[in-house]
């Protein structure tokens, strides 16, 4: 197996963990942990296109290399607003849930 | 050579072990830690794949600065003091979506096996657009990003800035206007002044020659800017300085300063060399790399924004 | 020689990340976070010599990138803790 | 490369492997959080440095020789503050 392959496997697990995480965990801080891992191992998958793209003198395919970077800020650009959102949304119902049934009991959360 | 394919496997067992870890371990904090060292093993991983540039952005963004903004968010959550009601979800839940996610990793694992052969490349065009036009960059990264796709990177850096928008406009509407709050409560501690002291000027040092070495070798404008917007981080930590105030003119100035000044590149490309986004043949390199500097400025800036968070009337609850 | 310098990387990468079972064992959050400081240094001698041993430009620069933001997620778990303690200043 | 300067370079970086490895059995075997500090900044500084040392003889030129130095010297300060940051955390916390 070449590490590149060995690489995809890796990224294609990761994404599959980060999906279990993504769905089960209550704590919204920890869903977005997760989705970083979906995130992180999709850009795995997306380096060794590039790394078997080794063309024209390159040990690498530089295309899908620039673009992993790009995404990797975006990644975080993402997560800081969701964090902004979590936060907001638990100052305004005292509550870290993202339980749609919180929102809705009497007094158990939304605007007091 | 038979110490790296060994090596490749342990470093495959450890990335996966630690992303288990993350999403398995019982508390916040232990799975963010968790997360900075899988960030790490991930750089390591992108070395392997021959990508030092994506391995630098890796672990100053993805490892570093994703750690601490969670960190902080964890932070202010948890002054709240109202833990989240427990809903532990049931196992046949739990089997369900283990299938699920199974079944997903299966198929992306399935489709890597099956990539095409001989695989498809841009290669060319990129090593096109790197000596292409005068360009004369040596990092085929650089010029992918600032030439071959250079409308892409100047949209990634409007995103930034939205993000800033996005993260401060959620902010209390009393507070608009004033500065975040600090990144960390009490009174700073002496060593970690002096670490914080030595530390950064190094810093912007090491993330200026990252960005400049950035034209010919594995650097450029993303990773010298998150090492200086790390540095700045620092800085804040250590209170030797205070978040600034959102309507601070500099501030906003800094930030729409990379995509602006590309976007006036850009459209002057459009008069003088013909097409939006072409560099004039012959002094297309100094371009580039004003360009870049902007940039620098912009991503330096904007980082530490989207970290400290929106703007709260009082210090820290 | 090179086989020498990837094997000393080898050896290095293998021992940090069996120090790596604190994150899993703790049993305090601080020793995670030393796991977590221990496997960025070797990791930094570990990029050197493999960045000797192969010859691919520019580990070097990631290596120095990682000295520098070693500390950095470190003083954000403290400022968290100090936080936690209700810190005085001492 | 003469001779003696080849066998410097080999003993210092396997002797620099070792402390990684000491301060790994230190960090899993030591009974407290102190001690297990302890081993942890004897990796972060020794093993880290014997590495650096030995590798510098091999640097092509002096500006990667500096960046070694530079690395080492970023490590030193980094660990040498943590570690009082983390042995103060400690203490406050058995408090």
């Amino acid at each position: 197996m070449t590490p590149s392959v060995l690489a995809g496997l890796t990224g294609a697990a990761l994404v599959g963990l980060g999906f279990y995480g993504l769905i089960l965990h209550p704590h919204p801080l920890r869903k977005l942990l997760a989705f970083n891992l979906i995130g992180s191992g999709v850009f795995l998958v997306f380096g060794i296109v590039a790394r078997r793209g080794a063309a024209a003198g390159f040990r690498f395919d530089p295309v899908p290399q620039a673009m992993v970077i790009t995404g990797i800020v975006v990644a975080f650009a993402a997560s800081a607003i969701a964090v902004a959102l979590i936060l907001r949304l638990s100052m305004e119902s005292r509550n870290v849930t993202l339980d749609p049934e919180v929102w809705t009991r009497p007094n158990g959360g939304g605007a007091t | 050579m038979s110490v790296l394919p060994v090596l490749d496997v342990v470093l495959a067992s450890l990335v996966i072990g630690v992303a288990l870890f993350t999403i398995a371990a019982r508390d916040l904090f232990a799975s963010v830690v968790g997360y900075v060292a899988y960030g790490l093993l991930l750089a390591f991983v992108w070395i392997r794949l021959y990508a030092p540039d994506v391995a630098l952005t890796e672990a100053a963004v993805g490892s570093g600065v994703t750690g601490v903004l969670l960190i902080t968010a964890g932070k202010r959550l948890g002054a709240l003091k109202n833990a989240a009601p427990e809903m532990r979800p049931g196992l046949s839940l739990k089997i369900l979506t283990g299938v699920l996610a199974a079944l997903v990793a299966g198929a992306l694992g399935a489709a890597i096996l099956m990539l095409p052969d001989p695989p498809p490349s841009l290669a060319p065009e990129a090593a096109a657009a790197a000596s292409g036009a005068g360009a004369g960059l040596e990092n085929p990264i650089t010029a992918v990003l600032m030439s071959y796709r250079s409308f892409d990177t100047m949209l990634e850096k409007i995103v930034l800035i939205l993000a800033v928008v996005g993260v401060w406009s959620v902010g209390a509407n009393k507070a608009w206007g004033s500065a975040p709050a600090p990144l960390r409560q009490s009174r700073p501690y002496a060593p970690m002044v002096l670490l914080a002291q030595t530390l950064a000027p190094v810093g912007v040092l090491i993330g200026i020659h990252i960005f400049w070495t950035g034209a010919d070798a594995p650097g450029g404008a993303f990773q010298g800017g998150a090492l200086l917007a790390a540095m700045w981080m620092v800085t804040m930590m250590a209170r030797l300085a205070e978040p600034p105030r959102i309507d601070a003119q500099w501030l906003r100035m800094a930030m729409v300063a990379g995509p602006a000044v590309f976007l006036v590149t850009g459209l002057a490309g459009g008069v003088l060399a013909g097409s939006f986004f072409a560099y004039p043949p012959g002094i297309a390199k100094p371009i580039i790399l004003a360009i870049e500097a902007f940039m620098v400025l912009s991503i330096a800036t904007a980082l530490p924004m989207l970290v400290a968070g929106p703007p709260s009337e009082r210090p820290d609850q | 020689m090179n086989e020498l310098l990837l094997a000393a990387a080898g050896l290095i990468v293998l021992t940090v990340a069996i120090g790596l079972a604190r994150i899993l064992r703790g049993p305090t959050d601080v020793e995670r976070l030393m796991a977590v400081q221990l496997l960025g240094t070797g990791g930094i001698a570990a990029l050197l010599l493999i960045a000797y041993a192969t010859n691919v430009p520019g580990v070097e620069d990631v290596a120095l990138g990682l000295a520098l933001l070693a500390p950095f997620a470190t003083i954000a778990f403290i400022n968290l803790l100090d936080a936690d303690q209700g810190d005085a200043g001492v | 490369m003469t001779t003696l300067l080849e066998l410097f370079s080999v003993a210092a970086i396997s002797v620099g492997a070792f402390f990684f490895f000491a301060g790994t059995v230190g960090l899993l075997r030591f009974p407290d959080s102190l001690t297990r500090l302890h081993a942890l900044t004897k990796a972060d500084n020794l093993g880290l440095g014997l590495v650096v040392l030995g590798l510098l003889p091999r640097a092509e030129n002096t500006f990667s020789a500096l960046k070694l130095i530079v690395i080492w010297a970023l490590v030193l300060l980094s660990g040498a503050s943590t570690a009082q940051l983390i042995g103060r955390a400690l203490r406050r916390g058995r408090k």
